[in-house]
């Protein structure tokens, strides 16, 4: 399942653990990519909210098409608030073949960032703002508004 | 009765509404001006599986949920 | 410039220091590659040789190519014997912008693969034995012997 | 003299010729047994520099290397 963190992520611990981990599973590739919140914006913080049982949904389908590939998943998010220059999210794949993993890394990433159902909030001034304009519409919305 | 729940920046408590499908459950949601602007962009689930059919029938105890446009990481 | 160890990566060690130097840097995105000898073929490890200043010219390149994205890079490779279920290299991307991570961590890894002056070995019954079926002649390759 | 390193697995000590272009080294290698095996795969490299230039000159002490086929990681 997705690990899901109160507050920023402790990225050395998760990543020296999921290395450790894979290292009797023949696995050969290990590529996590690490997120961290970026000062911008004037920002003091992201913070996340979490919706767990459609991630888990989203996140054993993915593990799914991993293991028809031969690989495997891995996923932390941060839920709350995480300050600027502290990390938010690791996604990593694991996989004997280089090339499967390369490409599952990137399509994991993209889908996670389009499809997760997570939401963002800039924390400026000790405020919490939804961050609207950099979110996406999930697939198949709208449909309750069709009529108006 | 089913249950309507608001995910995410809607910022609304659970509604408990009757309604036989997912049409139903629009009409009164579009009638309702604190999640009326949310519905264009927001995806729906039922029992937390994700689903665009409106006429999808609904039965007692059922959880109907809005997610609004995410971004996650 | 690469950083070379004698023998299997510290791997915690090194994605914890990068990952730490990276965090006042507004970089957002860090994708490291890790590689890890697999159990196949009888072998008992692998071994490399390197051939440093040719590394160094290939790598400078490559960080002048990330740097006019916007990006950075870091790698460590294993020299002489690695061990299976060890780690023998590691290539990283850090960036402020997801995509130019993704495509560039995929682009570095297999020019990597391609040019790097490094030479394999796979350790068989203590025998050193040139992996020369799953080596790459370098561009440019065959010049001397073109009259044969 | 110009030296002819051999790196990786060729695994022959260093030559020093007389060549004054790359052509020459050329010459002297494919009448070498023990490397003629190799150029047929091998780049070359002048001072640690990549060339495929066989009129590429070279002056005294100058380095020229062989490298055969690579495989990191």
């Amino acid at each position: 399942m997705v690990e899901i963190f109160e507050g920023s992520l402790p990225v050395e611990a998760i990543l020296a653990r999921w290395y450790g981990a894979s290292l009797g599973r023949n696995e050969g590739a290990f590529i996590p990519f690490v997120g961290t919140v970026r000062a911008e914006g004037g920002i003091e913080a992201l913070s996340f909210d979490i919706y767990e049982p459609i991630l888990a949904r989203w996140y054993e389908a993915w593990q799914t098409k991993a293991a028809a590939l031969g690989a495997r998943l891995a996923m932390a998010h941060s839920r709350g608030d995480v300050p600027v220059h502290t990390s938010s999210y690791i996604a990593a794949v694991f996989s004997p073949k280089r090339r499967v993993a390369l490409e599952l890394i990137d399509a994991f990433v993209e889908d996670f960032k389009a499809q997760a159902p997570i939401w963002k909030y800039d924390i400026i001034d000790g405020k919490r703002i939804y961050a609207r304009e950099r979110s996406t519409a999930l697939v198949g919305s709208g449909i309750l508004g069709g009529t108006q | 009765m089913v249950t309507v729940e608001f995910l995410g920046p809607i910022g609304l408590e659970d509604m408990h509404v009757e309604a036989s499908t997912l049409g139903d459950v629009a009409r009164i949601l579009q009638n309702d001006e604190r999640v009326s602007a949310w519905l264009a962009t927001s995806a729906v689930a039922v029992n937390d599986e994700l689903t665009s059919n409106l006429s999808k029938p609904l039965k007692n105890g059922d959880k109907v949920s809005l997610l609004p446009p995410v971004c996650g990481g």
